[in-house]
């Protein structure tokens, strides 16, 4: 039997933390709040550490149980934990990535007056993100799911007093909730049709059944409708609008939870369904093509974008989009492969750049910047590692899962596999454009003095960074930099895949939780186009397979060099080039740029007539013509009528009595009455 | 002395009676003392009944009840009472008539 | 209508009620008159006077005469009276101080023309309670003479003897309930016989031997708040009230209240015999006449020791001021009874 | 005419004297003796009824100690005569009816279905061990309720009547 882990710990030490800092935090000092908020992330993270060594002597899943939720007749839902190598690499990852941005937060934040509500805040997301991760059952899932929602937006909404950041907040919160319906819609029907949502006897239940091939049945609607879920916590399209606007968060935010962990957990929750998806082809395929675009899409959003962030947030949706393509195909375990290593450098890259932000006193548009090279060297150096890993370039953890992720797509259809080396080689393009524009060239921002003055140190955090001078950031953030640009070059070494000597690792760990769960042979042939069987990626692979791999690996690293090449081209040569090519194709770039007005068609479909209709009919219509009306008819009713029975209430005492006598005089008599006709 | 019936109903006809005599005074009444001296009349008149039907039925617990209704009775008179000292220390008079506005 | 209904015959029955009834009556009436005289001697004896001596041997013959001057006195009704209840008040207080004697024994019963006679004019088995309910009557002719004399210082009298006896009458009961717990009945007769015997051979079998004396004690102080007698004489204090509710009264209804105000002390006093010293029971010896005779001889005795001590204490003890009175009722007696009954209660779980 | 009719209808006859003495006497203090009379007169149709414990509880609770109570106000207040007030229409209006009809239908009821049934002189002896037995073991929850009603009934009345100054004093 399995030992007791306690793994309720790893949640409850952060929101430990978090109630700490929230309810003392105000009064006590900034060290103190420090000290508050490593501990506990450290402790969790610690935990977590200590789980993953006693892992191999669990019999998986391990499940631990703490206490009854609810209960309606056969149906009951507990607080369980459930813990198998998926929800471990989701454990580190999060409490590892989390403690390190804990770490550069102190100094990041250091300036900023609310220091104890951001930590606290942070704390709270972790306890969220580690229920979600942990979760024994859809709702409690859920719960996370919501908490992390809510974390999200009390830290995207951190300087409220800015506008910007707080409708950026609300608007994630609203397009995260358009995603939960679909997800609640999802639970329901798991509830309808298999009365539980533990994991174990849902999947129970569900393995016997066979793939939905022929047409969309219940597993395809479940499906599509977790998708939904997912595309509004993990930014795909439609729902991806949100993110970008997140940036108006802290940049360790941005790091956190709109790179690293949060978003991810769409994905999560998509592998953690892998059962339900491995039957409903249907919904695989919308996984697919949405992910498929989405990463093209906003990858050719991040070309146009000037503001360092948004270009990272963009990369972030084509990322995930990349993610969602690997679950499409059926290659879960890629997807969770690149789902860390994601984590890795994009953390990073988030990190970085707002080291980069803080250096140059606040500013985010990158045209202002550049030759930072020689000024903020470890910025320069961890960053550059990770755009190499981003991508793509050989060594470098992200070539190892996106080529993992492309291998696979390809085995599915070639178009996947096509859009997918086409956003890579933009992704590399922007990405070293990024580079490029920020660290090379010579500086084209305002003189020092300008740095970090009241206006910018507004935009971002750096209150206490008035003084002038370009400069490289304390230790406390650099640390964390150096700790994840190490990651994320060797981050991939744990999955190199057959063809390049290596045996997928990863993919092993993995394999538990997602092989042999595939529906019986026949159906997996009649879905033999989509949805690559598991089976293909176990044992060394048929010589002919490793050739082909190798060639397409050859191909997307082409295209990574390409776009490193262009980059260079445009950006380091000749950077008068860009305006002129945007000039040429103005009527594009303009689209581009405005990332082909999607918020604004949004606003024109949604957002205005759903507005005007709340105006005019809830409003004008209903609340007042209907319900305040009703209320204050009743209230006049009641006084009018009451002016009139007025007069019975004399405060005469025997009038009392003479109504009393009379009433019961009609009780007495109808009791006669009823008595004599029942006999 | 010759074993005697009395009917169950005479009893009942009289506890009745006393009843309505209550009501009566309660209604027609004007002095708080005389009303509560008719709620009295009234417990009295059930408490006939009461005993009437426990040697009816040959149920003790029918006098049982009595004194139930005796001691609710006399917590009655106790509050009573003083509420009716303290609406003539405020309204110098006993007549419920005027004692109209629901307050003390 | 009690059980030895069923041994007479009605007629017998009747008969025999009747003449217990008158003697009982006549006894008692001679015997408040003669308390009054016996009063006045004592007390003058105290007061080292030599009380009434003029008429007849030691006045014996005072009573009598004071009979007479209350007959013959003019018997005036102030105008400003209300009339029925002036007149009622009076006859209320004597008839309840009389009706109360009626269920006192004053014997074990006796063989009359080969009838089975108990001494005592009725035994309902609820004697006690119904001495208790009688005497709690009792307060109505004071206070209603009080209050319809129309006289404020009668009024004030009223108001005092209500409250007082109200007061009092609960340390009353539950004084007497320990008693009750112990002998396990309401009739007089049985918890008489519970106290034949002896303790150690020379102890009487009482009940204020038997663990009442605390009992006996509350009994008493409430006894006599209860007949108005001094030190609880307030209603009739005459120093302050000048007499208090019968100031107004004169003649034959103030010789009312005279008699029911020591028919009550006697009653109490018979209470008192019957309840915690053993009633009839005493040494019997002699001849079986004798033997027959004595209980009651000895029951008398016990009650005028009562009556003697009621004078005793009206010689020597001062009078309460009002709020004294009422606090040492409710504040001593009141606990003090209910921790006398507690104990009994426990004592005879025991 | 067995004499346990005679005695029931004797003491009927001043039960009823005094309830319409009750109401038709002016004055409070006539009212109460007359209701004084009728509790009296009850307590011998309990003795009839064989409840001798009732009975003298009867006699001891409410003829001695509450009615004494109400006497009690009725000197202390000085109630007078009740003055003539216009009342309200309404007693007269419904009320009277009201209980009319109603008692006329109980009559009604009554004489219909229990004419036949009697109860005998001294039906139910209720020695007062087995009313204790009731009270104390049966009914023993109710008793303690009471007693707590009773309580309570002490505290109001004496925050009621105390003057107010004097509660103002306790209070402030």
């Amino acid at each position: 039997m399995n030992p007791m882990l306690n793994l309720w710990l790893i949640p409850l030490l952060p929101l430990a933390g978090a109630a700490i800092n929230g309810f003392f935090g105000k009064r006590s000092s900034r060290k103190a709040v420090t000290t508050v908020a490593l501990f506990f992330s450290g402790a969790a993270f610690a935990m977590a550490l200590w789980v993953a060594m006693r892992f191999s002597s669990l019999s998986l899943p391990y499940q631990e149980y703490f206490a009854h939720w609810l209960r309606s007749g056969s149906f009951s839902v507990d607080f369980a934990f459930y813990l198998d190598q998926l929800s471990l690499v989701m454990l580190l990852v999060v409490t590892g990535v989390g403690f390190l941005i804990h770490v550069y937060s102190i100094g990041y934040m250091w300036g900023d007056p609310s220091y104890y509500r951001f930590f606290s805040y942070l704390n709270l997301f972790m306890f969220f993100m580690l229920t979600l991760v942990l979760a024994g059952n859809y709702l409690v899932m859920f719960i996370g799911w919501e908490g992390v929602g809510l974390a999200s937006y009390l830290l995207i909404g951190f300087w409220f007093t800015k506008d910007s950041a707080a409708s950026a907040g609300k608007k994630a919160f609203i397009v995260n909730r358009i995603g939960d319906f679909g997800f609640l819609i999802a639970l329901f029907l798991l509830i309808r049709h298999f009365g539980s949502l533990n994991f174990n006897q849902v999947f129970q239940s569900v393995l016997p059944m066979s793939a939905e091939t022929s047409g969309a049945g219940l597993l395809t609607v479940i499906g599509i409708l977790l998708m939904v879920g997912a595309c509004g916590k993990s930014a795909q399209i439609p729902l991806y609008i949100w993110l970008p606007d997140a940036m108006e968060g802290p940049t360790p935010v941005s790091a956190l939870i709109h790179a690293a962990t949060m978003v991810t957990a769409g994905v999560y929750m998509v592998s953690r369904s892998h059962v339900i998806f491995e039957r409903a082809p249907i919904a695989l395929t919308v996984v697919a093509i949405i992910g498929t675009l989405t990463a093209f899409f906003a990858a050719t959003i991040g070309i146009a974008q000037t503001d360092i962030k948004k270009v990272l947030a963009y990369s972030t949706v084509s990322q995930l989009g990349y993610m969602f393509m690997a679950c499409g195909v059926g290659a879960f375990s890629a997807g969770i492969f690149h789902l860390m290593t994601h984590a890795f450098f994009k953390g990073l890259l988030f990190l970085a750049a707002g080291s980069v932000i803080h250096a140059v006193g606040g500013e985010q548009d990158m045209r202002k910047m550049g030759g930072l090279r020689k000024k903020i060297p470890w910025t320069f150096w961890t960053m550059t590692a990770a755009t190499l890993a981003i991508s793509g370039i050989p060594g470098f953890s992200g070539f190892f899962s996106k080529d993992e992720i492309l291998w696979r797509s390809y085995q599915a259809s070639w178009v996947y596999w096509l859009v997918g080396v086409i956003t890579a080689f933009i992704t590399s393009f922007y990405m070293f454009r990024l580079w490029f524009m920020t660290f090379f060239g010579e500086y084209r921002g305002e003189a020092d003095t300008e740095h970090g003055h009241g206006g910018h140190s507004a935009s971002d955090a750096h209150g206490g960074h008035g003084h002038g001078g370009i400069h490289e950031s304390p230790r406390v953030m650099v640390i964390p930099l150096v700790v994840l640009a190490v990651l994320s070059v060797v981050g991939g070494y744990v999955g190199v895949p057959g063809s390049l000597g290596g045996n997928n690792r990863f993919d092993k760990f993995l394999g538990p939780v997602f092989h042999g769960s595939a529906p019986a042979k026949e159906h997996s042939t009649a879905l033999g186009e989509k949805g690559a069987p598991e089976q293909e990626t176990e044992g060394p692979e048929p010589q002919k397979a490793v050739s082909t791999e190798l060639m397409f690996t050859g191909i997307s690293v082409v295209a990574a060099f390409l776009g490193l090449g262009l980059a260079w081209q445009l950006y380091y040569r000749r950077p008068e080039l860009p305006d002129k090519v945007a000039a040429s194709f103005s009527g594009v770039y303009e689209v581009v740029l405005h990332k082909y007005y999607v918020d604004e068609f949004y606003g024109a479909l949604f957002v205005k007539p759903l507005i005007n209709f709340s105006t005019r009919i809830l409003w004008q219509g209903v609340d007042q013509k209907v319900i305040d009306a009703a209320v204050n008819d009743a209230g006049d009713g009641a006084k009018h009528v009451s002016d009139e029975v007025r007069h019975m209430q004399s405060g005469n005492i025997r009038s009392y009595a003479g109504w009393v006598a009379a009433g019961s005089a009609v009780v007495i008599a109808f009791m006669i009455w009823m008595w004599t006709g029942a006999r | 002395m010759v074993p005697s019936y009395v009917p169950l109903s005479y009893y009942l006809l009289l506890s009745g009676f006393l009843f309505g005599c209550g009501v009566i005074g309660f209604l027609i009444k004007r002095n708080i003392i005389t009303i509560f001296m008719s709620i009295e009349l009234m417990l009295n008149g059930v408490n006939l009944s009461f005993v009437a039907f426990a040697a009816h039925w040959h149920a003790l617990a029918g006098q049982v009840f009595v004194f139930f209704v005796m001691v609710v009775a006399a917590a009655e008179a106790a509050v009573g009472l003083a509420i009716i000292i303290a609406v003539y220390r405020t309204r110098e008079t006993l007549n419920v008539d005027q004692v109209n506005l629901l307050k003390l | 209508m009690g059980e030895e209904a069923k041994a007479l015959s009605v007629g017998v029955f009747i008969l025999v009620s009747v003449i217990k009834s008158v003697l009982v009556l006549f006894v008692l009436l001679t015997a408040v008159a003669y308390t009054v005289w016996l009063e006045r001697k004592v007390v003058g004896h105290m007061q080292n006077r030599w009380g009434p001596t003029r008429v007849g041997p030691f006045g014996l013959l005072q009573p009598a005469a004071d009979g007479l001057k209350f007959l013959f006195k003019e018997d005036l009704t102030p105008p400003h009276v209300y009339k029925p209840l002036f007149l009622a008040a009076p006859m209320m207080a004597v008839i309840f101080a009389l009706t109360s004697i009626s269920v006192i024994p004053f014997g074990n019963s006796i063989p009359i023309f080969g009838y089975n006679i108990p001494l005592q004019i009725t035994d309902v088995n609820i004697g006690l309670l119904l001495i208790l309910g009688v005497t709690s009557m009792g307060v109505y002719g004071v206070a209603l003479a009080g209050w319809s004399s129309n006289n404020k210082y009668s009024l004030l009298g009223g108001l005092r003897a209500s409250a007082q006896m109200v007061s009092y009458e609960i340390a009353l009961g539950l004084s007497l309930v320990g008693v009750l717990i112990q002998s396990g009945s309401f009739s007089l007769r049985t918890i008489v016989d519970a106290q034949g015997g002896r303790f150690l051979g020379f102890i009487p079998r009482w009940n204020i031997f038997h663990g009442q004396f605390i009992g006996f004690f509350i009994y008493l102080m409430a006894a006599y708040a209860e007949t108005n007698r001094i030190p609880f004489d307030l209603p009739e204090a005459e120093t302050e009230l000048v007499a208090g509710y019968h100031t107004e009264y004169s003649s034959m209804k103030f010789a009312m209240f005279f008699m029911a105000e020591y028919a009550n002390m006697i009653t109490v006093a018979c209470v008192a015999t019957l309840l915690f010293f053993g009633g009839w029971h005493g040494p019997l010896i002699g001849p079986p006449l004798v033997q027959a005779v004595l209980p009651v001889f000895w029951f008398l005795a016990k009650v005028f020791c009562f009556l003697f001590l009621y004078i005793w204490v009206r010689g020597t003890l001062p009078r309460f001021r009002y709020d004294q009175l009422m606090s040492f009722g409710w504040k001593f007696l009141l606990p003090l009874a209910i921790a006398n009954l507690v104990a009994t209660a426990i004592a005879v779980a025991w | 005419m067995s004499f346990h009719l005679i005695l029931f209808l004797a003491f009927g006859a001043v039960c009823v004297g005094g309830a319409v003495n009750l109401l038709a006497q002016r004055h409070p203090i006539n009212s109460a003796l007359s209701l004084i009379a009728v509790m009296a007169a009850l307590a011998g149709e309990y003795l009839l009824l064989g409840a001798e414990f009732v009975a003298a509880v009867q006699v001891i609770v409410y003829a001695g100690a509450i009615m004494v109570l109400f006497v009690f106000v009725i000197m202390l207040l000085n109630a007078g005569v009740e003055e003539e007030t216009k009342g309200s229409r309404i007693a007269l209006l419904f009320g009277v009816p009201g209980v009319l009809t109603s008692s006329v239908l109980m009559v009604w009821v009554v004489l219909r279905h229990s004419v036949t049934e009697a109860v005998p002189i001294g039906a139910l002896p209720g020695h007062p061990t087995d009313i204790a037995q009731l009270l104390f073991h049966d009914f023993l929850l109710p008793f303690e309720v009471t007693s707590v009603l009773i309580l309570i009934a002490i505290m109001g009345a004496v925050v009621l009547a105390s003057k107010p100054e004097a509660t103002a004093r306790k209070v402030g």
